[in-house]
C-alpha cells in the first residue's frame, strides 16, 4: 500500500484537507472520504457523467481526475449549488419542469448545466442536448431536461439571480 | 488497479529525471481520460505517475501569425476550441478536438494525449497528419522534433523511448487559400468512437485548381493512416466530385479495417470512401473562405 | 365507486400536477441510493466472477486471499445452506459449474474495495472448461452442449423424453389456424417472415448496491436498491435459511430499475460477508458486472406468419417464439405469447412459446417483458400485410382491432380496453395527416399493448391531530408513486396534496407489498391506499357520530367535512374532527389491503418519421408520436414522463442496444461506450397523447402505464424505414451497418 | 356445470376439444371431475396435490389464489395460463 497524502482543496467553497491514497480518484475522495455522496458513479470510466463536478469551474468526470490532482484547486459539486439563499434556480427549474424521475443522473446534469449557463447564458436546444449528451438519463428521454435548462437560463437572466449564482 | 506513487514536477528536466529513473515503472498523466482506465483495466501497472499539467510548456497553446499554432501537450480540448486563433485560422483542427468525448471529457483530455494513446481511432491525429503538425519530444539528450504521421507506430505504441516525453504539438501557419476539414462516422451523434474518420486538407490556386492536398484516416488502419497518394491525385485537379471520387477511391484502398464490435470491414472500407468525400468538400469550401469552425 | 362517474366529476386533486416529493432531495445530492448507504466499522465487499461462459468447476483455493492484509473474510457456495431451490442458490453462488461469464464464484470482505480487488485476482480456482451455446436457435438443436444436464422441457403436453436446454414450451391455439391460412391463400394474402432481436439491458444508471448487517442476536438487516422489498426478503430469507422475520429489508432510493431490479444479485453474498465478518458489509457492482452479472433482457429468434383477405380482414396468425432465458430457464415468453396478436380480432391462431437457456446471464425482466420483440416482429408482418393489401397501415389495424370481449389467441377475452380508441385518436393526430417531403424519408407506426399486474399490496393512512395524514406503504417508489399515490389519498380525504405525507417503509413497518413492476404500483397499490382513506373516513364518521349523539349510520362525508343531516352545527371539517381523535378513543388508522386479481391493460399506437442517410445508414427521428389509453392519469406530468422515458428506450431498442456475444460467450460491449444509451442528441422530442378510456376496477379509473411505450418503437421505426428506403429490417438493434447490408450498399 | 377451456397442448386427451364442461364446486373438484373423463388431465396441471405453480389458474376471468380450493360457480369459466408478472 503507498502511503497517502494530504491533500488542500476549496470544496463547495470551504477549504478542506483530506487524506487519500494517490490511486484513489476524486469520485471516490468525495464520497468515501468526504462523505459528499450527491456526486454519483454510474460507470467509473467517463461514459455516463454521473460523476461530473466542476474543477476550477471546468465541468470534469470526477472518476477522471485523481483525488491528488486537485491540491489547491477548486472543485464544485451538487452539494455546492443551494445556498443561503435557498436552491439555486437551476434545481428550482428541475423541481418544476419535473425533469427527473429517480434523480440518479441529476446531479451531474444540474453540474454540467451550471458548467454550461456560467459560460452561455442563452443556450439554443441545439446546443443544450449537445451539451448534455455526456450526461446518460435512462428515466426522462430528456426532453424535460432540455426544458428546464432553457428555464433555469431564463431565471438566471433576471436581475440579482446572476449575482453568484 | 496496482497502487501508485504521483508526482507533479513543474520543470521537463525533473519530469525527464523521473521518468528516466530505471527503478521505477513510471508513466506521464496529462488529462488522464484514456490513461486511469486503461490502469483500471490492468493495462498497466505504473510505480509512478508524472502529473505534466504543471510544467507551462505543456499547458499552453501560443499563437504567432508567422510561426503560427503550437499546442502544449497538456492543453485541454475545451481550452484548445475556446482559443480564437485555433478556432478561426484551424477549423479543421477543431472539428476533431470538439468531437474527443462529450462536454466533460473535453475539459480533461488532451491533443497530447490522443496522440500519444495512440488508438486507431483518434479523432484528432488525421487532423494533425494534414496540417504538417510536427511533434516536439523532449529526453534526456534533449530535444527532437517527428512529423505527427511518424509519430503513431502500431495500437497503443509511439516512437518515444521510455524517456521521452511529448511537449507540444506545432501547426505552420495556414497558407492562402487553403483549408481543412475532419469528418467521422459514429452511431451515436456523440459520446461515441469512430467506425471510421477522415481529414483533409487542399489548398487551391486563385482559380481554385487543387494545388495541395493531405488526406488521412482514422481507424480503418493499426494507426491513424497518412494516404498520401489519395492527395498527391486531386493536384491540379479542379474540386469536382469526380476528382473527389478519385481519391476517396484510392483512400478506400490504402485503408486496412479490422472488423470488431464497432463496426464491419465492408462498414469500414465504405464509410472511408464517404468521408472522405464529405470531408473534401468541408475543405474545398473553407479553402474558398467559406465558414471557419463549424 | 364507478370509474365512469369518476372519470367525468370534477377530481380536486387527481389530474393536476404538483411537484414531486421526492424532488427537493433529489435535486439537492441528499437523495441516498444503494450505494450511498455506510455503516461504522463497513467493509467492502467484491464478487470474484466466471472468466468463462461455461466451465465445470474443479477446486477453489480462498487461502492467498484470506491471507492478504485488510482482507476479513471470503465466502463461497459452501457457505450457503442447502435450500430446496438449487437455482437461485446456484445463481447467486455457483457451486459445481460456472454457466455464464461473470457468474459469481466467491465474493470477499476488505477494509478497502482495493484490497478487496486485489484479493478476489488471488483467489485460485481451477476450472474444466466445458463448450458453451451462446446462440438460442443453436441450444435447441440434439448436438449443442446441455447446461443442466438433466432438465428436460415441461409442457402441458407432458416433460420430454431427453434433457434439453428448452426449459419450456406453451401453446396456444384458437379456432383453425389451416382454414384461416388457407381462406387468406384464395382471396387474400400471406406473408411470413423471420426475426432476430438482441439481448438488452435496462440500462439504469445507478448499479446494484446492498449493505448488510447482523444483530448479535441473529437478525439481519439489508439496505438494497431494490424493486421489491419483500421479494428480497423472501429470497434472503430462502437462501440463508431464515424466518422471514428475522429479515429486515430497508429500500434505498433507486437510481432507475425498469425491471432489473426486481431480483437480488449480491444481497445474499454481502449478508454472508457480513456475517463471517461480523461486521457491516457493502457491495458495489461496477459496470462491466452490471452487464455481465445482473439480468438483462432475453433476445429472441420469432417466426411470424399472417394471412388476410383482400377486403383486409386478418384470417389467421401463427407464431413461433424463441427466446434466451440465459443461464437458467425464465423468460417471459407467456407475455410474448400475450402481446404478440393481443390488440387485434384474430379468428384463427397459433403460438408456441419456447424458453430455452443458454450461457449467457439469467434473464429477467426489462419494461413490458418479451414484449418489444414480438411487437418488432409481428407489427412489420401486420404492415407488409396492410401494404400488398393496398390498405393505410393505421386504417388496417381499425379493421382488425380488438374489442370488448374479443377473444385472444390464448383464450381469455378482452374487457374494458381502449384499444380502438387509441387507434382512432392516432389516425386522427395532425401527425398523421403532415405532408412527409424528401428523400429516404418515411413514416411508421406500431400497435401494442400491455397487461397491468395487478398483486398483493397494502396501505396504512394515520391520522395527525392537525389535520394531516401519513400514508405508508411497502410499494418501492421509483418514478413518483410517492406522489401519486398520496394524490389519490387526498382525492378520498378531501384533504390537499400538503395535508398527506407518503413514504415507503422497511419490510419490519409495513404491510406486505408485492414488487413494483407490471405498471402495478399506481393502479394496485392505489386502490390500497383509496381503501384505507375510506377506512379513516369510517372511523372518523363514528368519532363524529359520538360526539354528536347520532347513529353512525347518519354521518356523512362530502368534500372534506363531516356532517348529520342538515343541522348546520353538526359540521367538522377533517382537521376539527382530527383535533378530537384522543377524546373519542385515541388514534384513528386506516388500513387498505389488497390482492388485485383483475388486470387492466393500456394500449398505446405510436407514430414516427425517419430520415435515413443512404450513404451511412444513420437513422434520424424526425419527430415522434406517442398515443396512450391511461385510464385516468392521476399526475399528466409523471404519466407524460413515463411515455416519453419508454419511447426513448425503444428508441434505444431500436437502433442502438444490444448484447454483443462472441462464440465463447465473452461478452465484448460491457461498457456504456459500446453498449450505447441514447444520449441527449440521439432522443428526439416525443409529442404525447393521453387517451382516457377509464378502467372500473380502479375507484379514479387508472391504468399502468409504464411499459405499454417501450412496445412500439423497434417496430414503429422499422416500419418507417421501410417507407424511407424499401428494406424490411429483420433484426434490432437496427444498426447503420446492418440497414447498408439491407440496402446492397455494403 | 363449469366451462373449462382445453389448454392446446392437452386436447389430445379431449379429442381435441377446445372447451369441456365439467360439474364441481372447486377448481380441484372441476379437475378431478375432467381427469374422470379425460384421464391424464390431472397430471399435467397439477404437481403432486397442488396445480403446477407455471400456470396461472383464471376463473371468470379473475386470477385465483386458492389453487384447487378457488370456488367455482354454476357456469364460471375456467382458463389455464402462464403464470406472468411484469417488469
Amino acid at each position: 500500500m503507498t502511503s497517502k497524502t494530504v491533500v488542500s482543496a476549496t470544496i463547495n467553497g470551504e477549504r478542506v484537507e483530506f487524506l487519500c491514497e494517490p490511486h484513489q480518484s476524486l469520485l471516490e475522495c468525495l464520497r468515501d472520504i468526504l462523505g459528499l455522496t450527491g456526486t454519483k458513479e454510474g460507470c467509473n470510466d467517463g461514459n455516463c457523467g454521473a460523476c461530473s463536478v466542476l474543477l476550477d469551474g471546468r465541468l470534469v468526470n470526477s472518476c477522471l481526475v485523481l483525488g491528488v490532482e486537485v491540491e489547491g484547486r477548486t472543485v464544485t459539486t451538487v452539494e455546492g449549488l443551494a445556498d443561503w439563499r435557498g436552491l439555486h434556480p437551476i434545481q428550482q427549474a428541475f423541481i418544476e419542469e419535473d425533469a427527473l424521475q429517480c434523480g440518479f443522473c441529476t446531479p451531474g446534469i444540474l453540474i454540467a448545466t451550471k458548467a454550461l449557463l456560467d459560460r452561455e447564458p442563452d443556450p439554443s436546444e441545439e446546443r443544450i442536448r449537445t451539451w448534455l449528451a455526456g450526461n446518460l438519463c435512462r428515466c426522462t428521454g430528456y426532453e424535460v431536461i432540455v426544458r428546464a435548462v432553457r428555464s433555469a437560463a431564463a431565471r438566471l437572466a433576471q436581475p440579482g439571480e446572476e449575482v453568484a449564482r | 488497479m496496482k497502487p501508485f506513487e504521483y508526482q507533479a514536477p513543474t520543470s521537463i528536466t525533473e519530469a525527464i529525471a523521473l521518468l528516466a529513473d530505471k527503478g521505477k515503472k513510471a508513466r506521464p498523466l496529462a488529462g488522464g481520460t484514456d490513461l486511469l482506465v486503461q490502469l483500471r483495466h490492468g493495462l498497466f501497472a505504473p510505480d509512478l505517475l508524472i502529473d505534466i499539467k504543471k510544467i507551462s510548456e505543456f499547458s499552453r497553446i501560443t499563437f504567432d501569425p508567422a510561426a503560427g499554432l503550437t499546442v502544449g501537450a497538456a492543453v485541454t480540448c475545451a481550452q484548445l476550441c475556446e482559443h480564437p486563433d485555433a478556432r478561426r485560422l484551424y477549423p479543421g483542427l477543431i472539428d476533431a478536438a470538439s468531437i474527443i468525448g462529450g462536454s466533460a471529457i473535453q475539459g480533461r483530455a488532451t491533443l497530447g494525449g490522443n496522440l500519444c494513446n495512440a488508438a486507431p481511432s483518434a479523432d484528432s491525429v488525421p487532423a494533425m497528419i494534414v496540417l504538417n503538425a510536427t511533434c516536439a519530444i523532449a529526453g534526456p539528450e534533449g530535444s527532437r522534433t517527428v512529423p505527427a504521421d511518424a509519430f503513431c507506430t502500431a495500437p497503443g505504441k509511439t516512437v518515444l523511448g521510455r524517456d521521452e516525453l511529448l511537449v507540444s504539438i506545432h501547426f505552420p501557419p495556414p497558407t492562402p487559400n487553403s483549408g481543412a476539414c475532419y469528418r467521422r462516422f459514429t452511431p451515436r451523434l456523440e459520446m461515441d468512437i469512430a467506425v471510421a474518420g477522415a481529414g483533409v486538407w487542399v489548398a487551391l490556386s486563385d482559380d481554385y485548381g487543387i494545388t495541395d492536398a493531405r488526406i488521412a484516416l482514422s481507424a480503418v488502419a493499426p494507426t491513424p493512416l497518412f494516404v498520401e497518394p489519395a492527395g498527391a491525385v486531386l493536384i491540379g485537379q479542379a474540386p469536382t466530385e469526380a476528382a473527389f471520387a478519385e481519391a476517396a477511391e484510392l483512400a478506400r484502398q490504402a485503408a486496412s479495417p479490422i472488423e470488431d464490435v464497432r463496426g464491419t470491414e465492408a462498414q469500414r472500407r465504405h464509410l472511408v470512401g464517404v468521408l472522405v468525400k464529405r470531408a473534401l468538400r468541408g475543405a474545398v469550401s473553407r479553402a474558398k473562405g467559406g465558414e471557419s469552425h463549424d | 365507486m364507478s370509474a365512469k362517474r369518476h372519470a367525468t366529476q370534477p377530481f380536486h386533486v387527481v389530474g393536476t400536477r404538483p411537484p414531486r416529493y421526492d424532488g427537493a432531495d433529489k435535486v439537492t445530492g441528499r437523495a441516498l441510493y444503494g450505494p450511498d448507504i455506510s455503516l461504522p466499522g463497513l467493509l467492502h465487499g467484491k464478487v470474484l466472477r466466471s472468466p468463462h461462459a461455461h466451465a465445470r468447476i474443479l477446486s477453489i483455493d480462498t487461502s492467498r486471499a484470506e491471507a492478504l492484509p485488510g482482507v476479513y473474510g471470503v465466502v463461497t457456495a459452501q457457505d450457503l445452506p442447502e435450500t430446496e431451490d438449487q437455482t437461485a442458490r446456484d445463481h447467486v453462488l455457483a457451486s459445481d459449474k460456472a454457466l455464464y461469464v461473470g457468474h459469481s464464484i466467491a465474493a470477499v470482505a476488505a477494509s478497502t474495495l482495493h484490497i478487496a480487488e486485489q484479493a478476489a485476482q488471488i483467489i485460485e480456482v481451477e476450472y474444466e472448461v466445458l463448450p458453451a451455446v451462446v446462440d438460442v436457435m443453436e441450444a435447441i438443436k440434439d448436438s449443442a452442449p446441455l447446461l443442466h444436464e438433466t432438465m428436460k422441457t415441461r409442457s402441458l403436453a407432458g416433460e420430454s423424453q431427453t434433457p434439453s436446454n428448452i426449459a419450456s414450451h406453451l401453446q396456444h391455439v384458437k379456432g383453425d389456424p389451416a382454414k384461416g391460412f388457407a381462406e387468406a391463400a384464395d382471396d387474400g394474402v400471406i406473408v411470413e417472415r423471420e426475426f432476430r432481436t438482441a439481448m438488452a439491458h435496462q440500462g439504469y444508471i445507478e448499479p446494484h448496491a446492498a449493505t448488510a448487517e447482523w444483530s448479535t442476536d441473529g437478525h439481519l438487516t439489508v439496505y438494497t436498491t431494490t424493486q421489491g422489498t419483500f421479494s428480497i426478503r423472501g429470497h434472503l430469507a430462502e437462501l440463508l435459511n431464515l424466518r422471514l422475520s428475522q429479515v429486515r429489508v430497508v429500500p434505498t432510493e433507486v437510481g432507475g430499475a425498469f425491471g432489473g431490479k426486481n431480483d437480488g444479485y449480491i444481497d445474499v453474498a454481502t449478508a454472508l460477508l457480513a456475517r463471517k465478518t461480523g461486521q457491516p458489509v457493502k457491495i458495489v457492482m461496477t459496470r462491466a458486472e452490471v452487464f455481465l452479472a445482473t439480468g438483462p433482457a432475453p433476445g429472441a429468434f420469432i417466426r411470424v406468419k399472417m394471412g388476410a383477405t383482400h377486403d383486409g380482414r386478418i384470417t389467421a396468425a401463427q407464431a413461433e417464439l424463441y427466446y434466451e432465458a440465459g443461464a437458467y430457464p425464465g423468460a417471459f415468453v407467456g407475455a410474448a405469447a400475450n402481446v404478440i396478436f393481443g390488440p387485434y380480432d384474430i379468428p384463427h391462431g397459433q403460438i408456441d412459446g419456447y424458453d430455452v437457456v443458454v450461457n449467457k446471464p439469467k434473464t429477467a425482466t426489462y419494461r413490458a417483458p418479451c414484449a418489444p420483440p414480438v411487437c418488432f416482429a409481428a407489427e412489420q408482418v401486420i404492415d407488409e400485410l396492410a401494404e400488398k393489401i393496398g390498405l393505410d397501415p393505421l386504417e388496417f389495424r381499425i379493421r382488425n382491432c380488438a374489442k370488448e370481449g374479443t377473444r385472444q389467441v390464448n383464450g381469455s377475452a378482452h374487457t374494458d380496453i381502449g384499444c380502438y380508441e387509441v387507434l382512432k385518436a392516432a389516425r386522427g393526430h395532425p401527425h398523421y395527416s403532415a405532408p412527409l417531403e424528401g428523400p429516404h424519408r418515411g413514416r411508421g407506426v406500431a400497435q401494442t399493448y400491455w397487461g397491468n399486474w395487478g398483486a398483493q399490496s397494502s396501505c396504512t393512512v394515520s391520522v395527525n391531530a392537525d389535520g394531516t395524514v401519513s400514508l405508508i406503504t411497502g410499494s418501492v417508489d421509483l418514478s413518483g408513486t410517492r406522489t401519486s399515490l398520496a394524490m389519490q389519498a387526498a382525492e378520498v380525504l378531501g384533504l390537499t396534496l400538503e395535508q398527506v405525507k407518503p413514504s415507503v417503509g422497511d419490510t419490519d413497518s409495513v404491510g406486505y407489498a408485492d414488487t413494483s413492476a407490471g405498471s402495478r404500483t399506481t393502479v394496485a397499490t392505489g386502490i390500497a391506499v383509496a381503501r384505507a382513506a375510506q377506512d379513516v373516513i369510517a372511523q372518523m364518521s363514528a368519532r363524529a357520530a359520538l360526539l354528536w349523539d347520532v347513529p353512525a349510520d347518519t354521518v356523512a362525508f362530502h368534500q372534506g367535512a363531516f356532517t348529520a343531516g342538515q343541522d348546520a352545527d353538526k359540521r367538522f371539517s377533517f382537521a376539527e374532527l382530527a383535533a378530537r381523535l384522543s377524546e373519542t378513543g385515541g388514534p384513528v388508522t386506516g388500513v387498505g389491503n389488497v390482492d388485485v386479481r383483475e388486470w387492466g391493460a393500456s394500449f398505446g399506437t405510436h407514430i414516427v418519421d425517419v430520415e435515413v442517410d443512404p450513404e451511412t445508414g444513420q437513422v434520424t427521428i424526425l419527430r415522434y408520436t406517442a398515443v396512450q389509453d391511461v385510464g385516468k392519469a392521476i399526475h399528466p406530468g409523471h404519466v407524460e414522463g413515463q411515455m416519453v422515458g419508454g419511447v426513448v428506450q425503444g428508441i434505444g431498442l431500436a437502433l442502438y442496444e444490444g448484447y454483443v456475444y462472441d462464440q465463447e460467450g465473452q461478452l465484448l460491449n460491457p461498457t456504456l461506450l459500446d453498449y450505447k444509451l441514447p444520449t441527449a442528441l440521439d432522443a428526439p422530442p416525443v409529442e404525447t397523447v393521453i387517451v382516457e378510456v377509464p378502467y372500473p376496477k380502479h375507484p379514479f379509473g387508472a391504468r399502468g402505464v409504464g411499459e405499454t411505450p417501450i412496445v412500439p418503437p423497434p417496430a414503429a421505426i422499422a416500419n418507417a424505414i421501410y417507407r424511407a428506403v424499401g428494406v424490411r429490417m429483420d433484426q434490432i438493434p437496427m444498426t447503420p451497418a446492418r440497414i447498408l447490408k439491407k440496402m446492397g450498399v455494403i | 356445470m363449469a366451462v373449462v377451456w382445453i389448454p392446446a397442448l392437452m386436447r389430445d386427451l379431449t379429442g381435441g376439444q377446445e372447451q369441456v364442461s365439467a360439474p364441481g364446486k372447486t377448481v380441484g373438484e372441476v379437475i378431478v371431475a375432467l381427469d374422470e373423463a379425460f384421464p391424464g388431465i390431472k397430471g399435467r396441471l397439477c404437481v403432486g396435490e397442488q396445480i403446477d405453480p407455471a400456470l396461472a389458474v383464471f376463473v371468470d376471468g379473475k386470477i385465483v389464489r386458492l389453487g384447487l380450493l378457488a370456488s367455482v360457480g354454476n357456469d364460471s369459466e375456467i382458463r389455464f395460463l402462464p403464470a406472468i408478472a411484469g417488469g
